[in-house]
């Protein structure tokens, strides 16, 4: 392996070959995880459109089945992921200062929302399951015994299809939690065995970064799935 | 020292050839270069294997019975004709293999920002070509390469979600190589290397690269969506249950439209290398052909609609779709004027990749100006779907993209191995491409005006007489295609040295040796001049 | 139109447009003679250029360097302005063309057309049904109401310069006015699976009196009204929806073509897709003064040529004669 | 490399997070007819901008990172936006002639 002509002086162990300095490789690892950000966009953005059509198209079927979705557990994980979202920023600025204990404690502090946050999405997910709402599983799918849908093939179909972004939605979004969460853990590994220091925290960085993404994409599901119409049953 | 690459009495210099041997060097290589040359093996394959499936077409229209083979093989012959040409073939090619490999040296960079996302997108690329193969092999596709709902996702009763699997995982890799080059176009750059400087062909891949990013995201999702329909049958694409089938071919052209100019692009880019070379002369309003390249990216967005225009999509729709369209025609024009003019008062040389880039400014012109009868509202009811499209996408794609890659191919070739191919067969391989392709594509226009309707296994008699002169145009194509092949293969030994710049071009990448060492630059280099300065003496060849 | 080699046997002769049989056809292909000429006009000149530039500045040796022209703005505005007048030009005309084409006149006589894998089912308010055959009278403009039974077809008269796709689930439509008797290819335009090619047919266009006589023969299931009359007494509607008194739903004469009322406020042209929507999602829209989830949904149980021929009842009833006197729409221009 | 905005700063924006939250469960219980969806999308924005300003430190980063930011909505508007372009205008019908 040919090392590269003309290294820079005082080589930084973390500075890979084909950078120049240690500021152009983070520069350019955060302006990654940026353009990274930005598929994601146009990612749950596709989601969005189609979901944006088929709600003006069954306003009705959606206000009502929305219903299904317990608006308190959607607002809790709001909170928990916003809780998440402001210690994963304090452990990026612990980096930042290097701050090794605050780092590994404030990383400790998100991957525990994180998880808090998985958990009760499962808990939703099982209510779902408990109550034959999973569309994707034949056979389940019947409301002719709730009382608001009367006998009405159209409206179950319609309603499914609010079930169905429900979950391709939020199924999405939890992958990518327990990505974030794996995320979270490495670098927590990483910086327990004192991998950063106040000159190189990039994967600190860039992991903030997306954890904070996938906090903003919850803001928005959160008012679209759970309080369509408006909440008539607060528990 | 014993591999065909390496011969030790030809080729001295250290570069990212002889650098490591064995087949793991070469399938962990974390090398740009390296990694391009994986993508233009695999892409080749493609490549040929899309063009049996085009000669498989071609054989059956030969007569107008549908008697070669059934309906449905036929059906399943253009499916598998399109989505590998599409997906596995126009998008990664210039932009993989030859982006890959020149954009760092343009811009005088080591490597990629990320050299393992680089290769992680060649396998992520693999892996979605074997899915689209195992489709083929399992018993192929039949919904066309569009994927349309409700067919695809209800009707059709093939493997349609094998190779939307295939579609949908080679997607990652474009967006993976999309990402690497806006990261290294704007943080790699060499230092003098200023935004206004870069060679035209960087800042086309750029464009490029800002669409794969943007677009592939969306087509991911739509096909994710035609997936679980038709798994679970959930009712998003089907109207039997709910679902809106327009509204698949919004989010399918949302993302496909501007993939034809992921397509374009950087072919774009190439012509711009290959006419400032070949007439020594730097390009005619460089500010306009980069610019136009960024307003292609971005209005190509804008127009997805004229796809639609008989769907029952809404006339209003229709109206603004159709008014961006022209718009989008107005980039392409500017290059196509300035390419010609930088011609004007040049020294102009006949050279294999100058012949190919002539056919490009030709045929892209008839692509590009067909693509207006397309646009044009009440034309396009007539025309759409008809061979008219047929004849007007492959103009713009063989004629223009193709065209630009084989080009580039020739331009590049004795920079990526260090020989040269033998220049009386190139030529004489250019000619029959540019003579079989006419003679296939150009009757396809007056066959569509005539309504022979695309993707028809059999058809009426009256349209035989041009698809016989498509059939013979093919056979010569596929001769003119095969012949490159042959002879770059023969030149890997046999060509002669070709020397660090055999064309006494500007550009970074023949400042340094060919091929190239490993980090590409023994120093990095420092940029002072404008981009194509044929003008301002070379600078002495270092090296060797 | 063929070329000037007309005279030759019909089998040497290689046709360059195809023939032109309506209204638009014509319309359609001056057009098409416009941006024909405007593209070769512009190819030859970019040929040209090429092709001078490439002899006269050929390399003469090897190490000439030719003075660097940088560009200039203003040929740049030049060539970037006046391509997109020209091509506003085809804006503009396109979509005139493409509007004037958008709704069919009022008088226009009404066709059905159900797509199917694999073939054209075209029924007439007469009573007439025929697969894969069209047939029109010459000099009326004929509207055809396009549905789909299955996947998206596309309903495709190349000698018309006429195309539309069908999208299940929906009503689309397309009208034209035949200017010349004769036989006419009906393509199905947008691929539909195995049999995509054999889902062809053809127009018949014929003389007023031949289509007459055409008419004569046949339709013996009644006309479409009739049809339609029988649907809406077998699938029990007449129970709740009443002709000329208040029942569970709607009344529905002089229901159709008006203005109605919905229980949101808003209103609603009832049309076709107001009239399918009521059948197949009733509860989409309710009219004001009804309630909800009374009427169950008819989606999967009537063919599409059913929900064709039930409309065109109701669209009988539009008009408030007693019943029995009733003329078939689509054939009012002919009174 | 660039300001780091306070702990304090952090707090507040985490405060107002959750009081938005909240918020946005209060209204989604006050029926206002279609503009419920309008106002929780508006908290949503605010929320999703103080994040991006403050938790993800935008405010202080390159004028490149903020038009990527920018870019990433507007073409999400963009794809949004042309789509319901038709949806809005399908059932209009032209009487003939264009405008």
């Amino acid at each position: 392996m040919a090392e590269p002509h003309g290294a820079v002086a005082e080589h930084n162990p973390n500075l890979r070959h084909h950078f120049d300095s240690m500021e152009q490789q983070f520069d350019s690892a955060t302006l990654g995880m940026w353009v990274f950000l930005l598929t994601e966009i146009m990612f749950f953005g596709g989601m969005f459109c189609a979901y944006m059509i088929y709600r003006s198209m069954y306003p009705a079927a959606f206000a009502s089945t929305s219903q299904h979705m317990n608006p308190l557990w959607g607002a809790t994980n709001t909170a928990v992921l916003i809780v998440s979202s402001l210690s994963m920023a304090l452990a990026v600025r612990a980096a930042h200062l290097g701050q090794q204990k605050a780092l590994q404690i404030l990383l400790l502090i998100t991957i525990f929302f994180g998880l808090c946050f998985l958990g009760v999405k499962a808990i939703e997910y099982h209510e779902h399951w408990v109550d034959n709402k999973v569309p994707l599983i034949g056979g389940h799918w019947d409301y002719s015994n709730t009382p608001e849908f009367p006998n009405q093939a159209q409206y179950a179909r319609q309603a499914q299809i609010l079930f169905c972004f429900y979950f391709f939605m939020t199924g999405f979004h939890a992958v990518h939690m327990i990505v974030g969460v794996g995320l979270m853990l490495t670098i927590f590994a990483m910086a327990h065995k004192g991998k950063f220091n106040s000159s190189y925290f990039t994967p600190v960085e860039i992991s903030g970064l997306y954890w904070h993404f996938v906090d903003i994409v919850w803001i928005f599901l959160f008012p679209l799935l759970y309080l369509i119409g408006h909440t008539k049953n607060l528990i | 020292m014993s591999t065909v690459l390496q011969d030790p009495r030809t080729i001295e210099t250290p570069n990212y050839l002889n650098a490591e041997y064995g087949w793991k060097s070469w399938l962990f290589t974390k090398d740009h270069k390296r990694i391009a040359v994986l993508y233009i093996i695999s892409i080749t394959v493609m490549f040929f294997l899309g063009g049996i499936f085009a000669g498989l077409i071609r054989l059956e229209l030969l007569t107008p019975q549908g008697d070669l083979v059934n309906s449905d093989t036929y059906n399943k012959f253009f499916t598998m004709h399109g989505i590998i040409m599409v997906f596995f073939f126009l998008i990664p090619s210039i932009p993989a293999t030859l982006g890959n490999f020149f954009v760092p040296m343009m811009i005088g960079a080591k490597d990629l920002a990320f050299p393992r996302i680089n290769l992680l997108s060649w396998y992520i690329y693999i892996i979605g070509a074997l899915f689209a193969l195992s489709a083929v092999v399992m018993g192929g596709v039949d919904t066309g390469w569009t994927f349309y709902t409700p067919f695809s996702s209800t009707f059709s009763n093939t493997f349609v979600i094998t190779a939307a699997c295939g579609v949908f995982v080679a997607g990652f890799s474009s967006i993976l190589t999309g990402l690497n080059f806006i990261v290294t176009i704007h943080k790699m750059r060499a230092p003098g290397m200023t935004w206004g400087r870069l060679p035209l062909f960087v800042w086309a891949n750029y464009a490029t690269s800002l669409i794969q990013v943007l677009g592939t995201p969306v087509v991911a999702i739509t096909l994710a969506l035609v997936g679980l329909e038709r798994a679970f049958h959930i009712g998003i694409f089907d109207p039997a249950i709910g679902g809106d089938p327009i509204l698949f071919q919004h989010m399918f052209w949302f993302y496909s439209h501007p993939a034809v100019y992921i397509m374009i692009l950087p072919g774009m880019g190439v012509m711009s290398e290959l006419v400032t070379c070949f007439s020594r002369k730097g390009v005619f309003g460089y500010a306009f052909v980069a610019a136009s390249s960024i307003g292609i990216a971005v209005i190509g967005f804008l127009v997805w609609g004229h796809h639609m225009f008989v769907t029952g999509m809404s006339m209003y729709a229709s109206l603004y779709f159709s008014l961006l369209s022209f718009l989008v025609a107005v980039p392409s024009a500017i290059k196509i004027f300035n390419w010609t003019a930088t011609m004007f008062r040049g020294s102009i040389s006949y050279a294999t990749p100058m012949l190919y880039a002539f056919g490009f400014i030709g045929l892209f012109t008839i692509g590009g100006l067909t693509g207006l009868f397309l646009a044009t509202l009440a034309v396009d009811v007539h025309v759409t779907d008809t061979y008219f499209v047929v004849a007007h996408f492959h103009y713009v794609m063989v004629g223009g993209m193709v065209m630009a890659y084989m080009g580039g191919m020739h331009f590049w070739w004795p920079k990526i191995t260090g020989r040269m191919y033998p220049e009386g067969w190139a030529k004489f391989s250019a000619l029959l491409v540019f003579v079989g392709f006419n003679c296939t594509f150009f009757p396809q226009f007056i066959a569509g005006y005539l309504g022979q309707p695309r993707r028809y296994h059999a058809y009426a008699p009256e349209f035989q007489v041009y698809n016989v002169f498509s059939t013979a145009g093919a056979t010569i194509l596929g001769v003119g295609y095969i012949i490159p092949f042959i002879y770059f293969m023969w030149s890997l030994k046999y060509g002669p040295i070709a020397g660090n710049n055999p064309w006494k071009a500007k550009g970074l990448e023949w400042e340094t040796t060919s091929p190239p060492p490993t980090y590409n630059f023994e120093t990095t280099p420092i940029v002072t001049e404008e981009a194509y300065a044929y003008a301002t003496p070379h600078k002495e060849e270092h090296g060797g | 139109m063929v070329l000037p080699w007309g005279g030759l046997p019909k089998t040497m002769q290689i046709p360059l447009f195809p023939e032109s049989a309506s209204t638009t056809a014509d319309s359609v292909d001056y057009l098409y003679y416009y941006l024909t000429a405007v593209t070769v006009v512009m190819t030859t000149l970019i040929f040209a250029a090429v092709f001078i530039f490439a002899i006269k500045y050929r390399r003469r040796s090897e190490d000439e360097i030719p003075a660097p022209i940088h560009g200039s703005i203003r040929l740049e505005i030049a060539w970037s302005v006046i391509p997109f007048l020209i091509m506003l030009t085809f804006f503009w005309w396109g979509a005139q063309l493409f509007f004037a084409n958008a709704s069919p006149p009022a008088d226009a006589m009404d066709v059905y057309a159900v797509g199917k894998q694999w073939m054209w089912k075209i029924q007439y308010p007469e009573g007439q049904r025929e697969i894969n055959e069209l047939h029109v009278p010459v000099g009326r403009p004929v509207k055809v109401t396009l549905a789909s039974e299955d996947v998206i077809h596309s309903f495709f008269i190349p000698a018309f310069r006429l195309k539309h796709d069908v999208v299940p689930g929906r009503y689309d439509t397309m009208w034209f006015n035949a200017t010349k008797p004769g036989r006419y290819h009906l393509f199905c335009a947008e691929y539909c699976g195995t049999e995509h090619s054999g889902m062809v047919g053809w127009v018949t266009v014929m003389t007023e009196p031949d289509y007459e006589n055409w008419l004569a023969n046949g339709g013996a299931e009644g006309t479409m009204v009739q049809q339609g009359e029988r649907l809406f007494g077998q699938y029990g509607c007449v129970t709740c929806h009443q002709l000329d008194q208040q029942g569970r739903g709607p009344m529905l004469r002089g229901v159709y073509g008006s203005r109605i009322q919905l229980n949101d406020g808003k209103t609603i042209l009832a049309d076709d897709a107001f009239i399918r929507e009521s059948i197949l999602n009733p509860n989409a829209k309710i009219v004001a003064g009804y309630k909800s989830d009374v009427m169950p949904s008819f989606q999967g149980q009537i063919s599409e040529e059913g929900l064709l021929q039930l409309i065109v009842y109701i669209k009988s009833l539009a008009i408030t004669k007693a019943p029995g006197t009733v003329a078939a729409p689509g054939t009012e221009g002919k009174q | 490399m660039h300001q780091l905005p306070s702990v304090r700063s952090y707090v507040l924006v985490w405060l107002t997070l959750t009081i938005m939250t909240f918020v946005t469960f209060y209204i989604s219980t006050i029926d206002l007819g279609d503009w419920n969806i309008v106002v929780a999308l508006l908290i949503a924005f605010f929320k999703m901008m103080l994040v991006i300003l403050i938790f993800m430190n935008v405010k202080a980063e390159s004028p490149l990172t903020k038009l990527f930011v920018g870019a990433g909505f507007f073409w999400m508007v963009l794809l949004l936006g042309q789509v319901a372009i038709d949806y809005i205008s399908r059932t209009w019908m032209p009487e003939g002639k264009m405008w």
